[in-house]
């Protein structure tokens, strides 16, 4: 019941979200978006779960006073806010809206933009000539972040036009760039059809838990 | 950038956002008070945000309105998230299993036949289609090709690297690496990008409170 | 690795606290904000394509020009978005857009007033805007069919029928073409679905990071053209003849980047010193 | 006007040659009146979509008569439709020059559809032409998918094969990983230290099998953990793949036979926007410190701020994603990462069970046809045999 059900499940499932993809046929198309809306359906319901531990989390948090649980309270004051805000008056309303606006999009942006220091920092420290294969991550990534910018173009353009910085790093993104991604792809293809036929046929079971829900 | 007509409410909410960007920059500097209470008031606020838009968009859509219409049959998937619900009690969790299994069926039947299609016959199709010719298109389409197999065979497994093979294999790691360096140096651009953004926004906050 | 050696200059070089680099770039980003730098840009094909495609249709043509930026990517894809709205309606061409990615329902509209008010071009008659639907790949192919199968109303809530502009406009075929502007994951779904399956002319607007992605499907031939981050968005707006947001974020990138490399350069120059004394020693 | 003078003569020729088509003539010429000569024929054929749910129909259109120049100043087509020849045609869309397709669709299946082409230079009609019926009908195979159903077929039973020979004992080798090997280290590293392990299951769904790969490797990673006694973080993005982690983690505790040790609250959700839920788990590399940080399955922009802080917080990283964009990240900033298949290979390292490890063998094999089949399509191509590529033209 606990283990032999959901693997006759998945197994039904797979099947049929692979015997469909080749019939095109109304009857089946109209399955297939049923089911891609059920998936959608359960996330849905399991944000509860979500929510649920988000809460129970921070209030234990406060409960046993653990460092630093006066933040957690800011956790769920924000959270009840929010969701009070939106239950009330809807997602259209405008103070919903400002939050989110002013409240979840600075930060939301400002994360995003510590990427220009990290990219630095990690520039700095990985881009050593320590080896053939960091050398050679080291060189293209130069010539592009030099070729992609006005200033590249400016320092090499007393030389032979196919010799500018823009050229070899449009060489670079659109030959080795092109193909090794190629290749990657279709390793990850055969990867991923190695795991679903695993998991379809009840081979690959960890997500049922730890030794295959035994 | 000149000041524009801003009312209180404004100056509030701008102010509200120009201090939280302020908060998260702090955590360049290290771990402080004022990132740990962004951290932590985003964190409410974003879940707060996306349970009300999944409930009234969403759940409303796709349950509550089929259901209404009479697709009775929205009822299966509302009680396989309702299952999910299982994982509160501690006796009855495994029940929960049966929609994952529905969940991970679905998501694996797809993969398979959806990765085979556009991860390998629309590469294969595209690394094969062109001839090779005698100028520089045809040269390119060669190293092209040449870069594929050799980053292919990196990629097996089953076999020591070693003689031919392992000749072929470190060429093919070589077309990786110069891959991986050319997708670093172009992803600098957009973050750059991203920093002026919020340095532009910063500047403009501060013109609005001081004058242009 | 200090232990009881000294570190020489050129290991503590190497080992340098991130924050100064962190410094160091804060100081390039804020400057040149503040002093107005211009440098010249060089125009790639892949953008020429997407210009060359737009300037060449008549007048009164629809262009399609779905948009999937957010907060948090709209520093790259704005601009880009800005320029291609400048070029169609200075080119008196009719845009119809829409936003599947919730996150950026509102921003996308907003830009598209800001800039047909530019322009003085009038909702409903010069372009529409269908607004946000959930799950990208359903409605894209929703819309191979009819735009009023996933969007009956447009964002406004009024009847696309009702809307002079959308009279004989059905689906893909009725749009010359199709500019993807996209901070997502969810081209690909316009490249499988609306280019794939409807055989619809594609180009794409992405974030500078995944256009290394993209540039396969131009090579293979599946888009048309292709704009990555602020610098596609420059290079449209010197085709177009206007220089903004994209030109000027553009000239602090160029300084930012060439920092970078010099900061990589100095760190290889500690290394291979170091490694020079450690070998004398 | 020599041009316009030959257009003429065309035309007439044309128009002509069409009179005895009397019911014809007399379509087009009720609805021309206005301009001095008569269309020329537009040749409509309407057939079913291949391959399609139903619904739909593929209007095709040529002009025979038309010279290039003609052709070139007809700048619009009108399409319009009807279920009756002889009664009123409805106006469905109008397309740009040089069409000569189009995809109806949203029709009914059974029912017979005709189609009417009128072709506008700026002011008069040029060229019309009505054809059909066509009628559109849903495919129960979809005969151009033939190519991947013989891969997923082909590639099914090498799959089995190996592992049915697996089963009877056969044994395969398998090239070692750096970054799967270092998994193990990892957590012993961890115990030794007294700090945690955080495991980042990435921002992919449930349904998405890299962040199911990363289930089975968080599944060896608590097994270990719970044999060390040392203790494993999960914060979740998506709902339901925090559902999952915790079936796994608990699992693996139970299976260690130390049930008691798994706390719900190690495996917990955050927040399901991608920033706020970096920021979180930023906080726990820096305030937790743990020894090692795992990030497995699907990672985007965050990516590299979640590496970078790792590095800061002094942790080892171990890095595992098929996200092609994000993975020179990691390599630049961990110190082990699985690139791509490497992470659906490790499960099948991970498990040492033979079974796992044929399908492995499978995908190597799946590989070799890809090269053999590069190597024979380069050389049809140069060739000039393009129907070889086509082949793998599937829709």
């Amino acid at each position: 019941m606990r283990r032999e059900i959901p693997l006759v499940i998945v197994f039904l499932f797979g099947l049929f979200m692979i015997v469909q993809f080749f019939i095109p046929h109304r009857s089946f198309a109209f399955l297939y978006q049923e089911f891609n809306n059920w998936t959608i359906i359960i996330g849905i319901f399991t944000m509860v779960i979500g929510v649920g531990s988000l809460i129970t989390v921070h209030y234990s948090k406060i409960r046993f006073k653990k460092p630093g649980w006066g933040y957690s309270i800011v956790t769920i004051v924000s959270l009840c806010g929010m969701s009070l805000i939106g239950l009330i008056g809807g997602t259209e309303n405008e103070l919903f809206l400002n939050l989110y606006r002013y409240g979840l999009s600075p930060v939301t942006s400002t994360m995003f933009s510590l990427l220009a220091y990290f990219i630095a920092s990690a520039a700095y420290r990985a881009f050593r000539a320590r080896t053939v294969v960091a050398t050679l991550l080291l060189i293209s990534a130069v010539v592009v972040m030099l070729g992609r910018v006005p200033i590249g173009q400016i320092i090499t353009a007393w030389l032979p036009e196919w010799l500018q910085l823009q050229n070899i790093a449009d060489f670079l993104l659109q030959t080795p760039n092109v193909a090794a991604k190629r290749a990657i792809y279709i390793g990850v293809g055969l990867g991923v059809a190695a795991v679903s036929l695993k998991i379809i046929l009840g081979i690959e079971r960890t997500w049922l838990g730890g030794d295959g829900g035994k | 950038m000149t000041p524009q007509e801003w009312g209180l409410y404004e100056y509030i909410f701008n102010g509200v956002a120009a201090l939280l960007t302020l908060c998260i920059f702090s955590f360049l500097y290290k771990d402080n008070p004022f990132y740990k209470f962004a951290e932590r008031l985003v964190a409410g606020v974003a879940t707060g945000y996306f349970t009300m838009l999944l409930f009234w968009t969403n759940f409303m859509d796709k349950v509550y309105d089929p259901l209404k219409a009479g697709q009775w049959w929205y009822i299966f998937p509302a009680v396989l998230g309702v299952m999910m619900w299982t994982r509160f009690s501690k006796k009855w969790a495994w029940v929960s299993r049966y929609s994952i299994a529905f969940y991970i069926g679905i998501g694996s039947g797809v993969s398979i036949t959806v990765y085979l299609y556009t991860y390998l016959f629309k590469q294969l199709q595209a690394t094969i289609g062109f001839p090779i010719t005698m100028d520089i298109a045809g040269l390119n389409q060669f190293l092209v090709i040449i870069a594929v197999l050799s980053a292919l065979v990196y990629f097996f497994f089953s076999t020591p690297h070693k003689g031919a093979l392992g000749f072929v294999s470190k060429i093919g790691i070589y077309v990786i690496m110069i891959c991986f360096g050319a997708g670093f140096g172009l992803t600098v651009m957009g973050r750059v990008a991203l920093l002026v953004n919020r340095v532009i926004f910063l500047k403009g906050y501060l013109i609005q409170l001081f004058g242009g | 690795m200090a232990g009881n050696v000294e570190m020489g200059f050129w290991d503590k070089l190497m080992a340098i606290d991130r924050r100064w680099i962190y410094l160091t770039i804060g100081i390039v980003v804020f400057i040149p904000i503040l002093l107005d730098m211009t440098l010249p840009v060089y125009v790639t094909a892949e953008v020429k394509a997407v210009y060359d495609r737009i300037d060449a249709l008549p007048q009164g043509t629809v262009v399609m020009i779905p948009c999937e930026y957010d907060p948090a990517t709209m520093a790259e894809l704005r601009p880009m978005a800005h320029a291609l709205f400048r070029h169609c309606f200075a080119k008196d061409l009719k845009i119809v857009s829409c936003a599947l990615q919730i996150e950026g329902v509102t921003l996308v509209k907003d830009d598209l007033a800001l800039i047909a008010a530019e322009y003085g071009k009038t909702y409903g008659v010069d372009y529409v805007y269908f607004g946000y639907k959930p799950f990208p790949a359903i409605v894209i192919l929703n819309m191979g069919e009819n735009f009023r199968k996933p969007f009956p109303r447009d964002y406004y809530g009024t009847e696309l029928d009702s809307l002079p502009m959308m009279k004989g406009v059905v689906n893909y075929s009725s749009c010359a073409l199709l500019v993807n502007i996209n901070a997502t994951s969810g081209a690909d779904y316009w490249i499988n679905y609306a280019n794939g399956r409807y055989k619809a002319p594609l180009a794409l607007g992405v974030t500078a990071v995944s256009a290394t992605d993209y540039y396969t499907f131009l090579a293979s031939g599946q888009i048309f053209g292709l704009m990555g981050g602020l610098k596609g968005a420059a290079e449209y707006e010197k085709l177009i003849n206007h220089n903004a947001a994209a030109t000027k974020a553009m000239n602090v990138q160029s300084i930012a980047h060439s920092v970078i490399v010099v900061f990589i350069l100095i760190g290889n120059i500690a290394y291979f010193a170091s490694r020079k004394r450690k070998k004398a020693i | 006007m020599k041009k316009s003078g030959f257009k003429f003569l065309v035309v007439l020729a044309v128009s002509i040659w069409l009179t005895p088509f009397a019911s014809f003539a007399e379509v087009i010429s009720a609805d021309s009146a206005f301009q001095s000569f008569p269309p020329m024929p537009i040749i409509v054929t309407v057939s079913d979509m291949p391959n399609d749910p139903g619904g739909a129909l593929i209007v095709e259109w040529s002009i025979p008569d038309a010279d290039s120049l003609t052709l070139a100043s007809m700048n619009v087509y009108q399409i319009s439709r009807s279920s009756n020849p002889d009664s009123e045609f409805e106006s469905i869309t109008s397309l740009v020059a040089g069409s000569t397709r189009y995809e109806d669709s949203g029709l009914e299946d059974g029912k017979n559809y005709y189609y009417r082409i009128i072709a506008f230079d700026n002011d008069n009609r040029l060229a019309e032409g009505t054809g059909g019926p066509g009628v559109p009908s849903g495919q129960w195979f979809n005969t151009g998918r033939i190519p991947i159903l013989i891969m997923v077929v082909l590639f099914a039973t090498t799959a089995i094969g190996f592992i049915v020979s697996a089963k009877k004992g056969y044994k395969f080798y398998v090239r070692p990983i750096a970054g799967i090997r270092a998994v193990d280290d990892a957590i012993g590293r961890a115990t030794e230290m007294g700090r945690p392990i955080l495991y980042v299951p990435g921002l992919g769904t449930a349904s998405e099998v890299a962040t199911i790969a990363a289930f089975t490797i968080l599944g060896r990673v608590a097994r270990k953990v719970a044999e060390y006694n040392t203790r494993v973080i999960v914060p979740n993005y998506d709902p339901v793949v925090m559902a999952v982690c915790q079936e796994v983690v608990k699992g693996a505790y139970t299976a260690a036979g130390k049930p008691d040790m798994y706390d719900a609250n190690d495996v917990y959700f955050v927040t399901q926007d991608q920033f706020p839920y970096t920021a979180a788990v930023n906080g726990v590399m820096l305030r937790q410190k743990p020894a090692t940080n795992f990030y497995m399955g699907m990672f985007y922009a965050e990516s590299l701020v979640l590496a970078e802080t790792g590095f800061i917080s002094g942790s080892i990283q171990i890095a595992g994603t098929d996200q092609l964009v994000q993975i020179p990240f990691f390599v630049s900033v961990c110190d082990f990462v699985l690139m791509g298949e490497e992470l659906y290979a490790a499960s099948a390292y991970l498990s040492q069970e033979p079974q796992q490890l044929g399908t492995l063998k499978a995908q190597d094999w799946g590989k070799v046809l890809v090269v053999v089949l590069i190597i024979v399509g380069m050389i049809f191509s140069t060739f000039g045999w393009e129907s070889f590529a086509a082949w793998f033209d599937v829709g």
